[in-house]
């Protein structure tokens, strides 16, 4: 599919990277003010990857998310009150109040959840390919990673799982070039991670991670071999965190000009210039997708989203620490949220 | 010995549970049925898991040589023959990856069984028995449960030295989110483990090897054994043993020897460590006035020390008539020389001669 | 409260420690050095390293961001322009990688440190630490020393959740072959660790976040606190409060609290778990004949119910006048919500009450 | 070095070989006799690997080794009475009767000891390596491990290190074909177990495992190149393994047939048959290294060897019960024996 050609679609990918990009404005400028406890992780300037992939994706697929997860959660589907709710850590969020950023999700959704643990979402994205498959089922389940997370022994024995029992799974790396300060020029002896992927005997593509375009190109079909029982991928999208690791991080390994490098290339404005023409490589004999007032609607929807997100979830009352004993168990007989039985 | 007990000397029956007369190692909760045959542990925890398999689709088992090879110790047998290599699946060596595998097919709405080879590699997916499994249902504020059961033999007496001989439930017992079960006979090695197959929750079933080939009675039907119930094998008067894994029937041999010295030591076996059931315990040593808590895993810091914690907070404190005392493995890792293995773990007589100083010196 | 103690309501002091006798979390057992500067505990963890590395060049500290970055809680700060980027690396994320890296590099001659961002990743290197570097010692029969550090900081209070904020030092000090630190206070913090990295064996040193930015004197020279002994941080004569890391200070502060209500609590910190000096311990209970025992994480199998077990196993069981007591964190996953952390685990205010009321009711 | 030329080499070659096998024959029938206890993992099939690797390292030189461990202590030099010892439980024995068949290692010959757990010594070559380097040594280390390991996070983990770090490590797998009971086909998804080493971007090469020759050569490349600071290999020597997994094999998994393939290209008889010119490969210009009566003296020399190790073993007292809490912790002060200080 055209995300730039297709107006519904370029509305959606465009909609999709400004609510994510906007919830994590908010959220960065909620914690400065101290309205926020905690750590985020924010993923503003890598929005195309999960806009992309998720946007390959059909109702009932399954994702497994990140540390830096608000992106993939939001792009699912999920929604923003919830979300804004569970880090204010009010009894209305996605987890009551118990998960915060690091374990947002929204289950209804297909998110088997955010996770704090590096790479441990990837064995858990093999197991539920498996439980398709023993179902089977006809979805496919993306995993999110970082290129950090590609080190990890999970990591290695998730993927070779998939790879050996084909699984309908798709491996989703966003490599913003940095473990939390290691730079994978560092952390790895090759020059691209989809390199690993040979190792396990399924492709491995490298894609320009700030074209929600060349994403959705390389996940749609990634996912379509993993539907048609073809097995797993790995996607290697290349892209870049504007903000530090984390609240903590002096951006002392790398350069304000690398930085200043990346933000050129936001994949917003490259993405908007792509839908309305604007982009220098665009034939001019294809009408553009959407009009400048196209644009700045979703740049405004995106905003009052968040804004009614807050608004909402402001109100909402806090967790409740009488029930902080209650979750730890599932009640005999407790539904199995993440699919059907038998 | 002693007779002065002040709630008297009558038999200590635990709530929940029916009392054993007999010193075998049998018994269990189940209601009655049928005069059961005997299995072996190993049969039976085979039975329990075709049963389940059976029963319920979304049910499979994996693990490393678990199909063909029939599992290192033989426990699934010929499942791959009845149930076909996807619902019995050989996996690679890559313990992380498969707990993982299970933590999301769990989540995926399967019912996943894997088996480690030996509980000693549960070091390698700690990560997802304890980060993922066991804390997914709070983080996620209860919008997801993981069901899924992890089997692995645990415990010394092979020559199979220390990487191969651990009894590491006091790790499970730590992490709120899982729950622990260690089956000592084999009717409970099949209706614990067909209760934790049920459980929404994931669940850490530590068998023991040399109870392996161990044989008792066990009721034909798909019969449970709740979760969470102390059995009172064996009822006394004057000392509470409680014994876990394969130190219950040990503890049950010494009871039988001591009672020919006229010590009177009632065997109670926890079976499941989360949720404990500590009311028996408790119960029993109030009446008794004496607990002698007995593990195979090395002293410092094993499950026991819950136990003689939660016993002198409890009422039963104040009805002690001796110090708690735990008789425990050694705090040494497990050695290959059969003698050195042998005294590094509680034997039968360790258990009888620390049961009767107990009661004879206080 | 009480004052009937059949062994007089002196004050307790501790085999081989200074007692302390002012209320802040100072102390350790150096000798008399000129008057120390005041550091963070953090800073105080920095010193202890750098003195280390210049003494020996075997020493090198290793951990994913502990170069340039500085390490996640800022620990390793400056070390790498100091020490350069061999002696302190930056690695890959691999926990069990580099945990076995610093297995095979202390076997072969080196002494690594390494840090581990968070303690709950240690989960991920269970084989390494659990299964070899504490096994092969023994093992391989004396023929070979792991001589190890593994730095690693636990606890809640940052709203970082439940994977983010574990006490996990009961599972390290349930197995032989390692020891385990747990340091409260900065001069500690520097003086254990010099210990740690001096001795031949793995050493868990499991530091506090919340404690990374306490500050307190800490002596200039890289004076050794030794492993194994107990602090008394705080004598006093109706109740012995037994902690370990931040519970330290919220221990000391509710002594305080106490006192003004007439309670005299002894506040004693192990600082090293494993080996225990638990006689220091048991000497304190049996003059005061009260015990409570506090701890972060979650009460069930946590190390207070070692503590609890081995007091009652003690002559000081015969000296008690009230129930051993813990007050732990509860059985749960730590939560996000602030007031949902706070109620997680113990507090002054809990302290306080809890001893009051072991005091006054007994 | 041309081991089947040169006629030092040649017999050091085959007695090393003939060394093992009598040895695993021995401990065998003792096991079966119930002489040993616990469980044994036996290498008969598998010499020429730690062989051919063995003699490509110098004094000093490290390994790492595994469950299946006996052949590389022998390789690496270690007396056999003190291994013997050991499988008897005895006083005398590499680890005082503490550690078994699963730990024997001779650490003043630089085995840094067998390993119980599957892949457990991968990351601990990468740290010894680590060691060498960081000292400015000229060392290097062998990681032996099977083809199952390949597939730990530990493997995974412990070759990136080595890989990014340029360690001197050569990471050598004797690939026989089957984890306990599954076979690379099923737990892998490539070809050559090789294939894997491309993604940390380390040299990767395949050779027969039954030919010490070849094992040899391929081994001296990667050592040499470790040692001159080229940084870390990968070398799968393809190998079988005779008898069961351990004693509780049954060998349900595999055919008669396959056994007995490869037990038609046992790696010592070809040997033989190479270093007697017996080969029809053998040029007729070049000398055969050996004759028939040297061949015979390496076999009685190992045969005599065994034959010894077992008489002296077996005299030796017990192992202890009485010190059994002694060696849990190091004395301070104690000597590492793997390297020197500083
Ligand atoms: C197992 C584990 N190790 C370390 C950490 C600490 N940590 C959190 S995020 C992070 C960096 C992750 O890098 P990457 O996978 O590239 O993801 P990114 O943060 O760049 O999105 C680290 C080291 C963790 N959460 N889990
Ligand atoms: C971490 C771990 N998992 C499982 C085992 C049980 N086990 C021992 S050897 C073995 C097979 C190893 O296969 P491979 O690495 O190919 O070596 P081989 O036995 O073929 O020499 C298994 C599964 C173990 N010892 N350690
Ligand atoms: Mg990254
Ligand atoms: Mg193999």
């Amino acid at each position: 599919m055209t995300l730039t050609a297709d107006p519904g679609l370029a509305k959606h990918a465009l909609t999709t990277m400004w609510t994510i990009r906007r919830f994590e404005e908010a959220v960065d400028d909620m914690f400065a003010r101290g309205l926020m406890h905690g750590t985020m992780h924010l993923s503003i300037g890598q929005e195309a990857v999960p806009t992309g992939a998720c946007m390959a994706l059909s109702e009932g697929d399954y994702i497994t998310s990140t540390h830096r997860g608000h992106g993939h959660c939001i792009a699912k589907g999920a929604k923003l009150d919830a979300m804004m709710a569970e880090l204010l850590a009010k009894e209305t969020g996605y987890c009551r109040g118990r998960g915060g950023s690091m374990h947002i999700a929204d289950v209804a959704t297909g998110n088997l959840g955010a996770n704090g643990i590096v790479a441990g979402g990837v064995p858990i994205a093999a197991g539920a390919g498996l439980a398709v498959r023993m179902r089977g089922g006809s979805q496919v389940v993306v995993s999110f990673f970082g290129d950090g997370a590609v080190n990890e022994g999970a990591w290695h024995e998730g993927v070779n799982l998939a790879a050996i029992w084909d699984l309908p799974v798709v491996f989703v790396c966003e490599n913003n070039r940095y473990g939390m300060s290691m730079s994978v020029d560092r952390a790895f002896n090759v020059d691209t991670l989809a390199e690993r992927a040979r190792g396990y005997g399924i492709p491995g593509v490298t894609v320009d991670g700030n074209d929600p375009q060349a994403v959705h190109d390389v996940v749609t079909d990634a996912v379509q071999r993993a539907r048609s029982g073809g097995g797993p991928s790995f996607v290697e999208a290349l892209t870049y965190r504007w903000k530090g690791h984390s609240k903590s991080d002096k951006n002392l390994y790398r350069t304000r000009e690398e930085i200043e490098s990346w933000r050129e290339r936001d994949p917003i404005a490259a993405f908007e210039s792509a839908v309305t023409g604007a982009a220098a490589a665009t034939a001019p004999s294809v009408p553009p997708a959407l009009s400048e007032s196209d644009v700045e609607e979703c740049r405004i929807l995106a905003r009052d989203r968040v804004r009614e997100a807050i608004r909402t979830a402001s109100a909402a009352p806090d967790a409740d620490a009488a029930t902080l004993t209650d979750a730890v168990y599932a009640p005999a007989g407790a539904p199995i949220a993440g699919g059907t039985r038998g | 010995m002693t007779t002065t007990s002040d709630v008297g000397t009558g038999a200590v029956t635990a709530a929940g549970t029916e009392p054993v007369t007999g010193g075998a190692a049998a018994g269990g909760t189940a209601p009655a049925v049928a005069e059961p045959r005997t299995l072996t542990y190993s049969e039976a925890v085979r039975e329990a898991m075709a049963q389940a398999m059976t029963a319920d689709e979304s049910v499979f088992l994996f693990g490393e040589d678990v199909g063909t090879y029939g599992g290192a110790f033989g426990v699934s047998g010929d499942l791959v023959h009845r149930f076909g290599t996807e619902r019995v699946r050989d996996t690679p060596i890559s313990e992380l990856g498969i707990v993982g595998a299970a933590v999301g097919a769990g989540l995926a709405g399967m019912r996943p069984i894997v088996e480690i080879q030996f509980s000693d590699f549960t070091a390698q997916a700690m990560d997802q028995i304890a980060n993922q499994a066991a804390k997914i249902h709070f983080m996620l504020g209860g919008a997801a449960t993981v069901p899924m059961v992890l089997r692995a033999p645990g415990g010394s007496g092979t020559g199979a030295a220390a990487q191969h001989s651990q009894s590491l439930e006091a790790w499970f017992a730590h992490v709120p989110g899982l729950k622990v079960v260690m089956p000592s006979t084999a009717a409970d090695a099949k209706g614990l483990l067909l209760s934790a197959i049920d459980d929404p929750n994931p669940v850490i079933v530590l068998e023991h090897k040399l109870l392996y080939k161990q044989s008792g009675p066990v009721p034909e039907d798909p019969v449970r054994v709740p979760l969470g119930e102390t059995a009172v094998r064996r009822t006394g008067a004057d000392v509470t043993i409680v014994a876990t894994g394969v130190m219950v029937p040990r503890a049950l041999e010494a009871a039988e020897r001591l009672a020919t010295d006229g010590v009177s030591a009632a065997v109670l076996d926890p079976r499941t460590l989360r949720p404990l059931d500590d009311q028996t315990i408790v119960d029993s040593v109030a009446a008794t006035g004496r607990a002698l808590l007995v593990q195979e895993a090395p002293r410092t810091g094993g499950f026991m020390s819950e136990i003689a914690a939660r016993i002198v907070e409890s009422p039963a404190f104040g009805r002690l008539q001796a110090p708690v005392s735990r008789l425990c493995g050694l705090d040494v890792p497990i050695p290959y020389a059969p003698q050195l293995e042998q005294a590094a773990v509680p034997q039968v007589d360790d258990i009888v001669a620390k049961a009767g100083e107990l009661v004879r010196r206080w």
